[in-house]
């Protein structure tokens, strides 16, 4: 069996409203085989891609072929919560490795013993920026968070956190997934005078949000924009124009960070892309690098209960900077970094300023 | 003309508008045969077989009473997640059973709309149903307790039908199960149709004017089909959450609810088999297409749509002559009965 | 909250130089054009392309927007739709949103499947404070844009002999040719026309909406709205309704936050079910 | 003679326009009467607010001395008003069997079956035969409605309000469109109706008219102008100056 | 006298179906024409046809010693064809002055002129289309075949709907503007008798041929021919009454 290729399903939304989180992460995919050559432990690797647009059912179907039909020994991507739950219980059932790249909601890794993640979770990247936000003067908050299980738990984790520092939040609002105009909100969010926002919207919305912002004048009243990285995403940055100067976010990946493995990394990227990787595109970049390494120390061995505990405790350098999986809980183990938007070499980027390193999901340590 | 009597001659055709084609005995076995003949494939042919269930529910009123619908996912919805809190919570164990129970549930609800639906131009129709989709769709969104919100309704799990038969990872129970469900329900489409209550539809359809005329109470007639295909619709969600033991809020898409619309225009309107060759080629055309490119699929989709427009549908279905003539001439009642009926209108 | 009022005026005049080209082939040609959003974002994508790479000024780019995509709407009259105007509505939908499906995939394709914005003069940017009322400078541009819009509408539509050749030539084609209206000019023109004002509404309403390439599915319901709300058979009705529905938005979204995209949908409902043929519909028109 | 349709002060406002203005008609049962006036006089109007496609503004309709001013148009089918139209109402996609069989079907009651097949029980099937071997329909009874000549739709609009056995038939220029020899078709239809079926027509055509007629009433801008004998309107000079016209009938 | 209108070995029909075979006419200037036929016989697709709206198959039409026979309807009109359909087919959504408005062309024709002719429209002027009588509509659907000014008037039973003495006035008019005018006409009609009066020339058609083409005058006083091709008889009532229906 050992020239049998190892089979990696890949379902990603491709089409539709977060096509962008697909195209990133595909090709963090295949920049990652192209680097490391499609064979490994003697075995080749075949990725077979699926879009799922991110409607569940759909995922869940596709999945049940790439097990049933494909013999995958792994699937992975998931852009969006409900595709990774979805998927869960066939991850069970099959015993194949359900390799989590983007969905960030906490709850995922404990749907079934056969999931690890490579991405984030929300509430990892809220918590240190309570953190900070509540150190660094900022009092009054409001929050403003997509009405989907990511944006709550970032709005959770945030304000416990933020309450237990001393802070204040005196209003949380949540708009609807699909959402064209921010204007209400945010007028609604400026009424109530906070010191700053926290926002968080899905990858690709953060543009939008940021625009009115700005042209609602709450930059000029004051008030400042912190949220995990998502709203001044790297993937839209660039064109979000001169406005979001200045704002402020927490999150584990920026196309800025400072280490030599980035910098290679995002040069490699660009070149093959034509546009500058995100933070979802080093999920699957690192997901590649976990299956891998994985595989290495299992011999090419690839059922699922050999695979998951070889991924249990993998630590390794990515660009992002160091990470490792929790062998309890599947889940990623990572700085979380604070950034600023600054403009260098006549472009944006989010401009790391502090570090807050290895830090688990608070959701999940929190339950013990 | 024919040499028979007219009398003769007018009894037979009217009958003969319900007699069973050689084409459709054919398609009956063919889908019949594909339980044995692709056990592989059984995932997307459950799928398949939900989606044309979906779409004949569309057919019978838009086909066959008139009515645009971009809503038909409210049922659909409320049907799959009928289904999936019965049996999360243990309400109905056995599917079959909570199968009825979500399709009447389903039902209730269209009924109730159906009220809406009654004035009003196509736009009109059009437009509210999709509102209504879109409210339940809101509602299912902001009771998250109960039906999970955006994440999806979790922990779903189904028990076998009749006890015996578990819901494999293979789909071969959930083909066989959603695959008996639809020739049951098409079977029951196929009399209504065929009956004087499924002939004053169709006048409906073209004149309601004139068939107020006749004696037709109009508006009684569009709630009961309007409610039936509701049911329709709500057994083919909750087939679909039975079958993949999950439901999410994309039942209630507005997506949903625009594809059934092509699925139907695709496969043709008003002859029952649309709604199912419609599935057939739109499923196995965005699977061929999309595992050929995943990220550009839908622009070849789109081409062939608009392909399909341009060559008209006429002329499309005279590429088939040869097949009809062909099962034509393998009819066995042709000595006794001269079938020239086409039938089927497309 | 006068701020409010502004943003939902704003809004909803957006939503109707989005929505007018629609409610002209919808409600005057009537046809069912589902791809309207999608001239409306190829319009979006040529002032993206103008100003952001070739440096054109925003206001210039304006009409350059409108006189592409009606030249695109042009070219796709003639060779593709003039084959669809006597097919059924439902052929009309089939073939519309085929046209979208393959624009969303080639801009895909093209443009990537980020959003992009269009970037702004300064003049443009932020809040001019009005006796405490907060006025955005470029919502403030979409109404004027938008007033002068409407009234120009108006007058050819409804006033002049063309807009009642159109009616005519929708109402029994065949019978308009017979008695000399020349259809396929009439039918050529105003789609033009309709195309063009889509690309004008894309071409303002990137700023706001943002700009990607699922675009014109993502808007597709919003246009019908205001388009059925509106009623087809005049510009006012759309107007009328695109304001009822910006400043019900908005106040909405505003007051209760929570209820999110209830508002507008639950507005549309109860409309539709009170007047059916649309909120100002010209009586027994159609 | 017992009234079988009364009108009572009926009223009919279109916006500023007064289109049946206090009208007060009997039509007795069994009668042959028919409705003349000029174009626009509100003949179609009052066909329309007999049948329930109108709403009247004000005034009371009685059908066999019941009030049946706020039924259903269907309702009124039931019990037993039929009518043709003036511009054809046909259903473009039926056959004229299938078109006839509905008719005959929905009188039968079995409208709401669901479960049978149309055309059983037989007795449907017999009166299908019958109607249309008697509207010389059974040639084109297979094509599409759609693309009948005007004149065969014209038969066959007429065929399905006889089809639902009416008591009382309101046609409404039944013989526009039909070629002469079928004009006369036609009439002897009507004729051959049994005695106790009511009658009214509304026809341009004097010949048949006054072929058919034994009672006329004038309509005249919305007001019932006279009544009489046909003798009589012929000779009446009003109505010769507002509707027969010099070379009238008479 | 110059020939108008020439038709010569016209095939024609809707589609596939051939309608019209062999059709061969002249209409002179200044003259008008009865097209005759039994229900079904091909007299609309005839006049449909003229005005451009059939498929075409061989033969040729000429218009004034132009050849139209490829020419789209629209540039028909131009070339001086008037047409009344014979189901009417007001446009709904206009009202009665942009029914005529919107295809008015400059001539003797105005919208004063017709309204002048029917009183009654002139009343309605503001009604939309979908909100005339019957009759309303017939005289509304002939001032639009009047108001493109042609040189030619294609009437596609014309008379029919409209009120005893209308149909005497419309005569008069017509016939003084065929006379004065030098307009020329065909005019479709059921009842020949009614029409034969004031045509000049008659052409029957049957089952899509011309089965005769004469003298209004003579075909007037030829009740067999009359009776052969149309079934006019001169029965009075038919009281011999057959077994009742039902
Ligand atoms: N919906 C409507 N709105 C406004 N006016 C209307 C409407 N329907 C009919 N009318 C007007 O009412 C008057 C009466 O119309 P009606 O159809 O009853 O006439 P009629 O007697 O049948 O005439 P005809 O002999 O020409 O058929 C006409 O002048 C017509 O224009
Ligand atoms: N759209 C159509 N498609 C196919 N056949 C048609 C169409 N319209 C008419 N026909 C056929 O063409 C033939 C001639 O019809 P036409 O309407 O020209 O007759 P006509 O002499 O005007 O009759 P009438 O006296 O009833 O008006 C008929 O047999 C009819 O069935
Ligand atoms: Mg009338
Ligand atoms: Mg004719």
């Amino acid at each position: 069996w050992a020239q049998d290729p190892v089979k990696i399903g890949l379902i990603l939304p491709m089409t539709g409203q977060q096509a962008s989180t697909g195209k990133q992460i595909k090709a963090g995919v295949d920049l990652y085989i192209k680097e490391h050559g499609d064979t490994v432990a003697g075995r080749k690797i075949e990725v077979i891609l699926k879009d799922d647009a991110a409607v569940p059912d759909n995922t869940k179907r596709l999945a049940q072929e790439l097990i049933v039909n494909d013999k995958v020994s792994v699937i992975a991507g998931f852009g969006v919560t409900p595709a990774a739950l979805a998927a869960a219980p066939l991850a069970t059932e099959g015993k194949v490795i359900e390799l989590v790249m983007a969905a960030g909601t906490s709850i995922i890794t404990e749907r079934s013993p056969y999931i690890a993640r490579t991405s984030f979770t929300l509430a990892q990247s809220s918590v240190p920026l309570a953190d900070w936000a509540a150190k660094n003067g900022i009092k009054k908050v409001v929050t403003m968070v997509s009405d989907y299980a990511p944006g709550h738990d970032a709005e959770k984790s945030f304000s416990d956190r933020f309450k237990e520092a001393g802070g204040e939040v005196i209003e949380a609002i949540r708009f609807p997934l699909a959402n064209p105009d921010f204007a209400p909100f945010l007028q609604r969010a400026a009424d109530a005078k906070p010191d700053a926002i926290m926002v968080f919207v899905p990858s690709g919305q953060g543009g939008t949000f940021m625009k009115q912002f700005t042209e609602r004048g709450l930059d000029k009243a004051g008030i400042k924009v912190i949220g995990p990285g998502d709203v001044t995403d790297d993937d839209l940055l660039p064109a979000m124009g001169d406005a979001v100067l200045g704002a402020v976010t927490a999150h584990f990946y920026s196309a800025d960070h400072p280490s030599a493995k980035n910098q290679a990394y995002v040069e490699a990227f660009k070149k093959a892309n034509n546009f500058r990787p995100n933070f979802m595109s080093v999920g699957g970049y690192d997901g590649m690098h976990l299956i891998y390494e994985a595989l290495k120390k299992t011999g090419g061995k690839a059922d699922g209960d050999t695979l998951i505990a070889a991924m249990k405790g993998m630590s390794w350098e990515s660009p992002r900077g160091p990470i490792s999986i929790d062998p309890e809980t599947r889940d990623i183990i990572q700085n979380v970094y604070m950034r600023k938007v600054e403009k260098k070499a006549g472009e944006l980027y989010n401009v790391e300023f502090a570090t807050f390193e290895g830090i688990k999901d608070p959701v999940k340590a929190a339950k013990k | 003309m024919s040499q028979q009597p007219p009398g003769e001659e007018i009894a037979r055709r009217l009958v003969a508008r319900a007699s069973w084609q050689p084409l459709e005995v054919l398609f009956w076995a063919a889908a019949l045969a594909s339980i044995y003949v692709l056990p592989g494939r059984h995932l997307i042919l459950t799928e398949i077989a939900i989606l044309g269930l979906f779409a004949l529910s569309l057919d019978l009123i838009l086909g066959y009473a008139g009515i645009v619908s971009l809503g038909q996912a409210a049922f659909f919805g409320f049907g799959a997640y009928a289904a999936g809190l019965l049996a999360k919570y243990d309400l109905v164990t056995e599917p079959l059973l909570a199968l009825i129970v979500s399709g009447v549930a389903a039902a209730l609800v269209g009924f109730v709309t159906s009220f809406l639906v009654l004035r009003g131009s196509d736009l009109t129709r059009i437009m509210v149903t999709l509102g209504v989709a879109l409210v339940l769709r809101e509602i299912a969104n902001r009771y998250a307790w109960l039906t999970g919100g955006a994440d999806g309704l979790q922990g779903v799990e189904i028990k076998p039908l009749f006890g015996l038969y578990r819901f494999d990872m293979f789909g071969h129970t959930a083909f066989c199960y959603a695959l008996g469900v639809l020739i049951v329900l098409f079977l029951l489409a196929r009399r209504i149709v065929h009956s004087p209550f499924g002939l004053s539809l169709q006048s409906i359809k073209g004149n309601p004017v004139r068939a107020a005329a006749v004696g037709i109470p109009v508006n009684g007639r569009l709630v009961a089909i309007y409610t039936i295909a509701a049911g329709y619709a709500g057994v083919a969600g909750a087939l679909l959450t039975q079958t993949t033991a999950f439901t999410s809020l994309s039942v209630l898409d507005f997506e949903r609810s625009a594809d059934l619309l092509l699925v139907l225009i695709i496969g043709g309107t008003g002859y029952l088999y649309g709604g199912l060759i419609g599935a057939i080629l739109f499923k196995l055309m965005q699977d061929y297409l999309a595992a050929l490119t995943p990220q550009y699929w839908p622009f070849w989709i789109g081409l062939l749509l608009v392909a399909i427009v341009l060559i008209g549908r006429e002329r499309i279905m005279s590429w088939t002559k040869p097949i009809r003539a062909l099962a034509r001439r393998l009819d066995w009642r042709r000595s006794t009965t001269a079938v020239a009926v086409e039938g089927q209108r497309p | 909250m006068l701020t409010i009022l502004f943003d939902g005026i704003a809004y909803g005049m957006l939503l109707f130089v989005l929505a007018c080209g629609l409610a002209v082939t919808l409600g005057l040609m009537n046809f069912v054009n589902l791809a309207h959003g999608a001239f409306a974002m190829a319009g979006g994508y040529c002032t993206v392309i103008l100003v952001n790479r070739w440096g054109i000024p925003f206001l210039a780019a304006l009409p350059l927007a409108f006189l592409s995509t009606a030249i695109l709407g042009l070219a796709f009259e003639r060779t593709l739709y003039i084959h669809v105007y006597r097919k059924s509505h439902l052929d009309q939908v089939l073939f519309t949103i085929g046209l979208v499906f393959m624009s969303v995939a080639a801009v895909d394709y093209v443009m990537g499947s980020s959003q992009v914005f269009v970037q702004l003069p300064s003049w443009l940017e932020g809040q001019i404070n009005v006796l405490g009322v907060g006025i955005g400078r470029y919502r403030l541009l979409i109404i004027i844009i938008c007033g002068l819009l409407t009234l120009l509408l108006q007058f050819i539509l409804a006033r002049s002999r063309f807009g009642s050749r159109l009616r005519a030539a929708v109402d029994d084609q065949r019978v308009a040719r017979g008695l000399g209206i020349n259809v396929g000019g009439v039918f050529a023109l105003t789609f033009a026309f309709g195309s063009g004002l889509a690309g004008l509404g894309g071409a303002l309403g990137a700023e706001i909406l943002g700009l990607d390439p699922i675009f014109p599915l993502k808007y597709m319901i919003y246009f019908l709205i205001v388009v059925t709300v509106g009623g087809t058979s005049s510009i006012t009705g759309p107007f009328l309704a695109s304001l009822l529905l910006g400043v019900g938005d908005v106040a909405g979204k505003y007051y209760m936050p929570t209820l999110g995209a209830f508002v507008i949908y639950t507005i549309m409902i109860l409309v539709l079910i009170w007047r059916p043929q649309g909120l100002f519909a010209r009586g027994g028109a159609r | 003679m017992t009234v079988m349709l009364e009108t009572i002060a009926l009223e009919k406002r279109f916006g500023g326009l007064v289109a049946t203005s206090n009208v007060a008609l009997k039509v007795e049962k069994g009668a042959r009467h028919a409705l003349i006036g000029p174009n626009g006089a509100g003949k179609t109007t009052l066909i329309n607010l007999l049948t329930g496609v109108l709403r009247p503004t004000a005034g009371r309709i009685l059908l066999d001395e019941r009030d049946i001013t706020s039924l259903k148009p269907h309702s009124r089918v039931k019990l037993g008003i039929a009518r043709t139209f003036q511009i054809n109402q046909l259903f473009a996609e039926l056959t004229p069997i299938e078109t006839v069989a509905l008719a005959v079907s929905e009188r039968l009651g079995c409208g709401k079956n669901w479960w049978r097949i149309v055309g059983r029980p037989s007795q449907v099937t017999d009166e299908v035969v019958k109607i249309l071997e008697n509207f010389r329909l059974v040639d084109v009874m297979n094509e599409r409605t759609a693309i009948l000549p005007y004149g065969k739709q014209r038969l066959l609009e007429i065929a399905v309000a006889v089809a639902s056995a009416p008591r009382v038939l309101l046609l409404d220029e039944p013989a526009a469109g039909v070629p002469e020899d079928e004009r006369h078709m036609i009439l002897d239809i009507v004729a051959r109706l049994p005695g106790d079926v009511t009658v009214l027509l509304i026809e341009h055509d004097m010949d048949l008219v006054f072929q058919f007629a034994k009672w006329i009433s004038v309509l005249v801008n919305g007001v019932l102008f006279v009544e009489g004998s046909p003798e009589a309107i012929a000779r009446d000079e009003r109505v010769r100056q507002v509707y027969l016209g010099e070379t009238g009938h008479g | 006298m110059a020939d108008l209108l020439e038709i010569e070995g016209l095939w024609a029909g809707y589609g596939e179906a051939v309608v019209l075979s062999d059709i061969g006419f002249c209409v002179p200037d200044g003259q008008s024409l009865a097209l005759l036929g039994r229900n079904g016989t091909g007299k609309t697709t005839l006049i449909n046809s003229i005005v451009g709206l059939t498929t075409y198959k061989s033969g040729s039409i000429r218009l004034d010693g132009r050849d139209i026979t490829r020419e789209r309807p629209e540039r028909r009109v131009a070339a001086g064809v008037g047409w009344s359909p014979q189901e009417r087919n007001i446009f709904r959504s206009l009202t009665v002055e942009e029914n005529l408005t919107a295809i008015a062309r400059p001539g003797a024709w105005t919208v004063e002129r017709v309204f002048g002719m029917f009183p009654r429209l002139a009343q309605r002027r503001d009604n939309l289309g979908s909100q005339l009588s019957g009759g309303e509509q017939q005289m509304l659907a002939i001032g639009r075949a009047l108001i493109v000014n042609p040189r030619i008037v294609l009437l596609d039973e014309p008379l029919e709907g409209l009120a005893p003495i209308i149909v005497d006035e419309l005569l008069v008019v017509l016939r003084k503007v065929i006379r004065e005018e030098g307009m020329s006409a065909i005019v479709v009609e059921q009842k020949a008798r009614k029409i034969l009066g004031f045509t000049d020339r008659a052409v029957i058609l049957d089952r899509g041929r011309i089965v005769f083409a004469g003298d209004s005058a003579a075909l007037a006083s030829d009740p067999e021919r009359l009776e052969m091709h149309l079934g006019v008889t001169e029965r009075k009532v038919t009281p011999a009454k057959p077994p009742p229906f039902n």
